[in-house]
């Protein structure tokens, strides 16, 4: 499963790129429209690229399981005798693999643009680490409930931006309190927890949300 | 018959559909007047009997609305996400039907205590908007409830509708601590605390007496709006039924 | 070859299935009993409910009442064994549309997680796409995906086949094949279920039939 | 009676959050019940003209 969706994926070289490249135009609007004064993106630096971020990833699950649910494959999934959960977990994977790891490659990058010191970056990139997978399951568990909709894209931003939010708080005050030299690692624990919170539960919830959204049909 | 098969004969009662419909007829009339009553005592406690808090003067009354409001918001999400797990793992559907119901009763609550604790941050803080803990986490449950209408009413299929609902409102409800806690940590890093004395400032007896009546007039209200909205569910479902049939002919 | 899974004979049933879309009750008090060595025949015109009585059988949809045995115990509680035994081939093929036509099976079959009766390349060649092994998905035409999900039934050794429509899209040989593969099915102690527009005839195998009404 | 409406110079404040929630309860209760009318009306009109069609 997993081989094949990186198979897949790797077929489309295209749409891998487009979340990467949507999330570095996003992140260099913002000197723009603010200020290109060091300062001041030092202090918004970490803000935006966590907004940036996971607008991205919002952007990126759109397509992930769509081109299964209409091609009917999805059913096939549904129907083998494999437990579903493990099958999601394997799908999620492979979609962290395809949208998430490129935007976490590319964020130092982002963070030198907005002139974040070497360690800040440093920060950032394990904040990202820890966070953009729970983005992508919890994410998925949108995408696998609203996967049968008309205008599913505004109706996904809505359930799961709440849910997203404890992420944002902790991810980008991470690198805020680096950036001011005080203690980050209450927060990096924050981010472990929740995403180890979401690895066990989100598989589950994905399968049956399929289930129930494939009975629509 | 013994005490525990009695409680299940009630139960298994109330789920056939005829039985519960007229149940909730003959209830309503009675929560009504107990809502009015109520909601009047606390009014007249509340506006009129409770001495003016020595800080804030006049201005605390709104707390009488604030503070229940935000109470029933919270609550109103325990009890669609309680349903929705009855409904997922037991197949009720009258608990289904009870979560529809509740829906946009607990979207308004929480609209309401985000109106009553803007304009009550007018007076004491000179500004419309604080981003203060618990608004800010009132803001997000009003997120969750409008994606939780949102998607139920998306869906076509009602049965459908309401297992992906529910799903939502399981994932919501454990999701509720989280970010209320996440909330009031970063509320705490950027602001001084000094300012939290926002919610339930010490509460001088004859205040807290109207309060309680109010927020039980809410719960009543809640009921009310429940029943109503539960009864025409059920006629939308069991439309086919013969009893819905006679109801329908004779009346 | 004998199902050895089994050995004894397979029972599907189900009691009083009935559906309801959008206030039109389209499917009502569905009662049947098919055991290894049958196959069930649904017809019906278009939308009298066969796919979606197919779908229900499945266990892809639920139906508001009623429900389905295999094996005397519900599908919902032997969910895992039901769906070892089951090959599903619903009106979308389920091949991908990046993957190449041999990946797709090969994926099929990792996915059913039964062993592959016959490899990929001979089945290929009985679906006369032997040529087609590296194409991807995308440039074959419907009848040639339709064919490649069909190569399933030859690969898994499954005891149900659910087939919706399985003549649709094929030529005049194609259809003989299946028809004959079918009766082979059967006639090992297989259980098939199947609807189609045209009045199929299987000779020597025991038929029973269903009428949805429109 | 003036005094009590003029709440200590807070009036319009606390007449207002008082009046937006009482506009929206009312607002509530009235859907609920007007939706409930419209229901049964249509049950009645589906049941008694269409006895053939269920």
């Amino acid at each position: 499963m997993l081989f094949r969706d990186l198979q897949i994926a790797f077929r489309q070289r295209a749409e891998i790129m487009l979340p990467v490249i949507f999330f570095v135009v996003v992140v260099s609007l913002f000197p723009l429209a603010i200020s290109p004064d060091p300062d001041v993106l030092r202090s918004i630096g970490p803000g935006v690229i966590w907004v940036a971020a996971l607008l991205s990833i919002l952007l990126s699950l759109q397509s992930l399981f769509r081109s299964d649910f209409n091609d009917g494959s999805m059913e096939q999934i549904l129907l083998s005798p494999y437990p579903g959960s493990l099958l999601m977990l394997a799908r999620i994977v492979a979609q962290w693999c395809v949208t998430g790891l490129p935007l976490i490659i590319i964020s130092p990058l982002l963070g030198l643009l907005l002139h974040l010191e070497t360690h800040v970056n440093w920060i950032l990139f394990i904040s990202l680490l820890l966070g953009v997978p729970y983005l992508n399951m919890v994410g998925a568990i949108g995408v696998a409930l609203t996967i049968g909709l008309r205008q599913a894209g505004a109706l996904l931003s809505l359930l799961v931006l709440p849910l997203y939010v404890p992420v944002l708080i902790f991810g980008s005050n991470a690198v805020i309190s680096a950036a001011n030299d005080l203690p980050y690692n209450g927060q990096l624990l924050w981010l472990a927890a929740l995403l180890v919170m979401a690895t066990t539960l989100s598989p589950f919830v994905i399968s049956s949300a399929l289930r129930v959204s494939c009975s629509y049909r | 018959m013994s005490e525990q098969n009695k409680t299940w004969l009630w139960f298994h009662r109330m789920g056939s559909p005829a039985y519960f419909y007229n149940f909730a007829g003959l209830l309503l009339p009675w929560c009504v007047i107990a809502t009015v009553i109520l909601m009047l005592i606390g009014l007249i406690g509340g506006l009129v009997y409770a001495p003016a808090d020595y800080q804030q003067g006049e201005g605390f009354r709104i707390i009488y609305v604030h503070v229940p409001s935000a109470w029933m918001s919270m609550f109103v999400y325990m009890v669609m996400a309680i349903n929705g797990a009855i409904f997922l793992i037991w197949h009720i559907k009258l608990s289904d039907i009870i979560a529809r119901s509740s829906a946009v009763i607990g979207a308004s609550f929480t609209f309401l205590a985000l109106a009553t604790g803007s304009i009550w941050g007018k007076p004491m803080w000179g500004t419309w908007w604080v981003w203060d803990a618990r608004l800010t986490s009132e803001l997000l449950l009003l997120f969750l409830y409008l994606g939780y209408i949102g998607l139920r009413a998306a869906i076509d299929d009602r049965r459908v509708a309401g297992k992906a609902a529910s799903i939502l409102a399981l994932v919501g409800v454990i999701n509720i601590p989280i970010i209320h806690y996440s909330v009031v940590w970063w509320n705490t890093l950027h602001q001084p605390a000094s300012i939290s004395k926002f919610d339930n400032p010490s509460i001088h007896i004859d205040m807290l007496i109207p309060l309680l009546c109010m927020a039980l007039a809410f719960k009543l209200f809640y009921l009310c709006i429940l029943l109503i909205n539960s009864r025409s569910e059920l006629l939308e479902q069991e439309k086919r039924t013969q009893w819905v049939k006679e109801l329908v002919t004779s009346s | 070859m004998i199902f050895p899974a089994s050995g004894d004979v397979s029972v599907l049933s189900t009691e009083n299935l009935s559906y309801e879309i959008n206030d039109k009750l389209i499917l009502q008090g569905i009662s049947f009993s098919i055991q290894s060595g049958q196959v069930l025949f649904i017809e019906g015109e278009n939308g009298s409910g066969k796919t979606t009585l197919l779908r229900i059988i499945s266990g892809l949809m639920q139906a508001d009442e009623g429900h389905i045995n295999w094996n005397g115990k519900t599908i919902e509680d032997e969910r895992i064994e039901y769906n070892q035994q089951l090959t599903y081939l619903g009106h979308s093929t389920g091949v991908k549309a990046e993957l190449s036509a041999l990946e797709n099976i090969n994926f099929f079959s990792a996915l059913s997680g039964l062993a592959q009766k016959e490899n990929p390349q001979a089945a290929m060649k009985r679906v006369g796409l032997d040529s087609y092994q590296n194409t991807l998905g995308r440039h074959l035409s419907y009848g040639q995906q339709r064919r490649i999900a069909l190569t399933r039934l030859m690969m898994e050794p499954s005891q149900l086949w659910i087939l919706d429509e399985p003549f649709a899209g094929l030529d005049k040989k194609m259809i003989h094949d299946l028809q004959s593969l079918f009766v082979k099915h059967v006639n090992e102690g297989g259980l098939l279920v199947l609807t189609s527009h045209q009045h199929i005839e299987l000779d020597r195998v025991e038929t029973l039939r269903i009428k949805l009404e429109q | 009676m003036m005094e009590f409406l003029h709440m200590g110079g807070y009036a319009g404040y606390i007449w207002s959050s008082y009046g937006i929630v009482m506009v929206v309860l009312l607002l509530n209760l009235f859907f609920s019940w007007r939706r409930h009318q419209t229901v049964l009306r249509r049950l009645k009109q589906l049941h008694s003209s269409g006895n053939n069609e269920s």
